[in-house]
């Protein structure tokens, strides 16, 4: 028994290969939906969207890339689903060079088809790219016409309803950066603190540990980190629009409470594999000893 | 041989004098902030140049395979196919050549060639290779957490907390565990080693700086 | 969807799975991916520095503005770069490694100031920690721990010395923390990297074959 | 001197307390003094690595990390590689050096070709050692794991700076069946290396990795020199712990932290 133990210790490496491949391939197609808790930096950013309503901007910043997307696509995704379920307008941009205008296009397209009532022009806008990071920033923060002169499309700000409405970031109730990298944290310590606009930041778990030090210190009003904080907001859209019920059983859709029932199952793959690991070990020895 | 020994030591001497007593200064002294950031500027240069000694390299080792028809020279084909038709759309459009805009999207937003290989080959294939180290990550720790000695037990000991401490069914008991181990007693290992790594690099630049230290120029300790 | 993006679409899931092949073993479409891979991503760089680097940090100030003032030290810039290449002329190859000991010598003058003012100095400030706490015990217990986890990690790197006696003790515990920090820090990255693999498979499974399944007509 | 910038006095002194220290030793170092240092694990597996590599008859794999010679790391490795190289020459082992920085790769390209002269087997040496990749960091790596499985070094070094590959290689190799000696001060990836490779040189051994190998009395010297800057900087952590603990002298610390 002992000796036939022993001998998972030179397993194969390819079956541990295989486990993680299908860990992460099933929950993606059949979502099995762990009991998610709410923590207050996630229910902070929810609740300030609450507050907002039809006369009021949301200013949201595409700052990540394709590498990072499988986290912070669901955060922006729920995002703008919260501002179009409550008619509270955004203006969509991105300021990050490898792939933030992918990521906006892709967002604005696929959310905005889910609410075919809600007008171009009048209750979002995409303004697209713009390089330069933090000197672009502060240009459009006074006023967006400056950064991007025209949007997306190329069409000028000047013949878009919503942008009469809202010159500059500044004018706007909200601004929230989701963010790889540093990016997120210039919405903190410059457009937060030279405007006083609110900033909220989604990002990667990886660079977590290091916003919370603006959280904490006042200069953004909520996080949201990685794919744990992203499916909290799903949650949390769950809980207060069932109607969004729909919208998240579809199968086809990049979701983050998919991406955490997916963390659950390899981590607990890879735990079964430490233990299984060391009591193989432990045969070993004990047959050695024998 | 004097020149061939002393001048590029000298030279090292001198442009790593120039930052450090540049550091100490302020922006209002030109004498060496001036000079500093020529240098840097140009150091930036230079290492654009230096891509092309490792494209020569690259073409000259393919272009041998292919023509001795050595093991595998079908792949020394594809990737100098690669690297041509990336490099010269790319050469192309940074010059503005061939009614190419640049190297991103022509104006109606589609892609130039240059850009439809970045977005659907070079970007592809770079987050799959990133994303394999999930599957490595389990398999190096399948073999390396043992409880062999008192340190792997600790280090496994560790990673099992953490790893429980981040998902939702071990949220609850190990979270704060968690949080406690990364910021105090990993935060204190880290600090150490920065420290310790910090001191070492300075005193790799100080050997240097003073010619102690030249393996990296292929000049061997002569005294 | 234009056609591009479509035979695009195709053309990444086929190189994403020729990739990941290589979990089971290596195999001809690995070695073709990989292959490709190398060259394409070279000839990515090869635009990339022209387009990022040369064009605007060189060739246009120069275009523009002449060989004038501000811009006359580029030559020399330009001079040092192209020096790199005497490797390939006998005689003087030799004088190649010049332009490296500029380069390096530049770079190790700024890492060292830097890692002195940048590193040493604030992470020795950040541990300079109140052990009383101010009443409260967790966090002088936490300053504590901090303080001998700095302590003997550093002396675990003390190299004059022999690691035996209490110096050997201590640096001994200089080890445990460090094995510490390597458990723990691996097993928090562990979530990132299952993040990217989820990345991966999306690509393939909804993008790729829920994409071609719907525009075939099939599901929603 | 109303240019010098004030707010760096502190960097300074401790730039001139390190440089004296280190000049100091050096001195000693040359004079004939004390030349202990402790011993490397990771170091001293070098010998049986290219032993074995040699035995095999199989090659040595060294890979430099993947960043340019601006950064220390990478020439901390070229002083290993030089020495690597000397061993490869004398026993006529195969060595492969695949690099990804350009520069990188010309300066490993010199240091080499040195190497194999100093020992006496120019003859040995070919333009083909040091050879060129790619600039990406995972095509890159694609390539070097793609040698490991089919070539199979008996010896893979992975020594320098690295980031998110440094798994990927130390893996491939492990499975590979090579003895791996690994080494890099970047903090986040050395908990990989200490995984999945048989010696590990962590931060600062890294950087004294020259020196120790090379047993040069100038070089050892500096080491010793960086220990005792590395001990007075304890001893001025103990000193702002006490301060701090009962209240007094708040300006030391806060002397110390600007930045």
């Amino acid at each position: 028994m002992s000796t036939a133990l022993a001998k998972l210790t030179t397993i194969d490496r390819r079956w541990i290969f295989l486990l993680i491949g299908l860990g992460t391939l099933i929950p993606i197609l059949i979502p099995i939906g762990f009991p998610v808790t709410i923590t207050p930096p996630v229910q902070s950013i929810y609740d300030k969207i609450e507050t907002l309503g039809e006369n009021d901007v949301v200013v949201l910043s595409y700052d990540y890339g394709p590498t990072t997307a499988a986290e912070n696509e669901p955060m922006a995704d729920a995002i703008i689903r919260h501002c179009f379920l409550r008619k509270v307008k955004v203006v969509a941009l991105a300021l990050y060079p490898l792939g933030g205008l992918t990521a906006v296009n892709g967002s604005v397209t696929r959310v905005s088809a889910e609410f075919p009532g809600l007008q171009y022009g009048v209750d979002y806008v995409n303004l697209g790219y713009k390089d330069g990071g933090q000197a672009s920033m502060k240009l459009l923060a006074e006023d967006f016409s400056k950064a991007f002169p025209g949007d997306t499309n190329g069409t000028p700000l000047s013949t878009l309803p919503l942008m009469q409405k809202v010159t500059g970031a500044r004018n706007a109730q909200l601004a929230v950066s989701i963010a790889t990298g540093v990016i997120g944290e210039w919405w903190a310590n410059l457009i937060n603190a030279q405007y006083g606009l609110p900033v909220a930041v989604g990002c990667t778990a990886v660079s977590a540990p290091k916003y919370y030090a603006y959280l904490e210190a006042g200069q953004m009003l909520g996080l949201i980190g990685g794919l744990k904080g992203a499916s909290e907001y799903e949650q949390l859209l769950l809980n207060g629009y069932p109607q969004t019920k729909t919208i998240y059983s579809n199968p086809m859709l990049q979701t983050a409470s998919k991406g955490m029932d997916v963390q659950t199952i390899d981590h607990l793959i890879i735990i079964g594999f430490i233990v299984l690991g060391n009591i193989a070990y432990f045969a070993g020895r004990r047959a050695k000893q024998a | 041989m004097f020149l061939r020994l002393r001048l590029p030591l000298l030279l090292t001497l001198l442009a790593g004098l120039i930052p450090i007593i540049a550091f100490f200064f302020k922006d209002d002294a030109t004498f060496i902030k001036k000079p500093n950031s020529w240098l840097e500027q140009d150091m930036v240069i230079v290492s654009g140049f230096a891509l092309l000694l490792g494209v020569v390299n690259v073409v000259q080792s393919n272009v041998r395979k292919i023509e001795r028809r050595e093991k595998g020279w079908l792949f020394a084909a594809v990737l100098l196919f690669g690297m041509f038709f990336m490099g010269i759309f790319g050469a192309a459009g940074a010059m503005r050549l061939g009614g190419l805009p640049g190297i991103g999207n022509y104006p109606n937003g589609t892609p130039t060639p240059f850009a439809w290989g970045s977005v659907y080959m070079f970007t592809p294939l770079q987050s799959t290779m990133f994303a394999l180290l999930a599957f490595y990550i389990a398999s190096a720790a399948f073999r390396a957490f043992r409880v062999r000695n008192l340190e792997a037990t600790i280090l496994l000991v560790a990673a099992v907390f953490v790893m429980l401490g981040r998902i939702p069914v071990g949220e609850g008991a190990f979270g704060s565990v968690t949080e406690w181990m990364m910021q105090v007693p990993n935060g204190a290992a880290q600090r150490g080693i920065i420290i310790g790594a910090a001191l070492g690099a300075a005193s790799l630049s100080l050997r240097v700086i003073l010619g102690i230290e030249r393996s990296y120029l292929g000049l061997e300790k002569s005294e | 969807m234009a056609g591009y993006e479509v035979f695009g679409t195709w053309v990444a899931a086929l190189l994403t799975l020729c990739l990941m092949s290589f979990l089971y073993k290596d195999n001809p479409f690995f070695r073709f991916a990989e292959a490709l891979f190398a060259g394409v991503s070279l000839g990515y760089y090869i635009g990339i520095t022209l387009d990022q680097t040369l064009r605007p940090n060189l060739f246009i100030p120069l275009a523009e503005q002449g060989v004038t003032g501000d811009t006359a030290h580029l030559r020399f810039a330009g001079l040092v770069g192209l020096n790199l290449y005497t490797r390939y002329i006998p005689k003087i190859a030799w004088f190649a490694r010049s332009s490296l000991a500029l380069y390096v010598g530049y770079y190790v003058g700024i890492n060292m100031v830097q890692k002195l003012q940048g590193e040493v100095l604030p992470q020795a400030a950040a541990t300079m920690v109140d052990l009383s706490g101010d009443g409260n015990v967790m966090s002088a217990f936490n300053s504590f721990v901090m303080l001998v986890g700095v302590i003997t990690v550093l002396m675990y790197f003390f190299f004059s010395v022999e690691h035996k006696g209490g110096f050997g003790k201590a640096s001994r515990i200089g080890i445990w923390f460090l094995m510490l920090g390597f458990g723990a820090a691996f097993g928090y990255t562990v979530m990132g990297r299952v993040s990217l693999l989820i990345g991966r498979f999306n690509f393939i499974v909804i993008q790729w074959i829920g994409g071609t399944l719907q525009s075939l007509g099939f599901g929603g | 001197m109303e240019h010098f910038d004030a707010s760096r006095l502190n960097a300074l002194v401790l730039f001139i307390v390190f440089c004296v220290l280190v000049l100091t030793f050096i001195g000693r170092a040359r004079a004939g003094g004390d030349l202990f240092i402790r011993k490397i694990a990771g170091l001293n597996a070098i010998d049986e690595a290219v032993g074995r590599a040699t035995e095999l008859g199989k090659k040595v794999l060294y890979v430099p990390g993947i960043q340019s010679i601006d950064e220390n790391q990478t020439i901390a490795s070229l002083a290993v590689l030089s020495h690597v190289a000397k061993m490869t020459a004398r026993y006529g082992t195969e060595l492969d050096v695949p690099n990804k920085d350009p520069l990188t790769f010309a300066s490993a390209r010199e240091t080499v070709r040195e190497a194999y002269m100093q020992a006496g087997r120019p003859d040995l040496y070919n333009e083909g050692i040091v050879h060129y990749v790619t600039y990406d960091q995972f095509a890159y790596t694609a390539a070097v794991s793609g040698t490991m499985v089919r070539e199979r070094p008996a010896a893979n070094f992975l020594i320098g700076s690295f980031f998110a590959e440094s798994l990927l290689l130390a893996e491939t190799g492990q499975a590979s069946g090579a003895i791996q000696i690994a080494g890099t001060a970047e903090v986040a990836q050395l908990p990989f290396f200490v995984c999945a490779c048989d010696y590990t040189l962590i931060g600062e051994e890294l950087y004294a990795a020259g020196a120790y190998l090379s047993r040069e009395p100038s070089m050892l010297g500096s080491i010793k020199g960086q220990d005792w800057t590395k001990a007075a900087v304890a001893l001025a952590i103990l000193l702002g712990v006490i301060f701090e603990s009962v209240h007094i002298f708040p300006a030391f610390k806060q002397w110390i932290s600007i930045n």
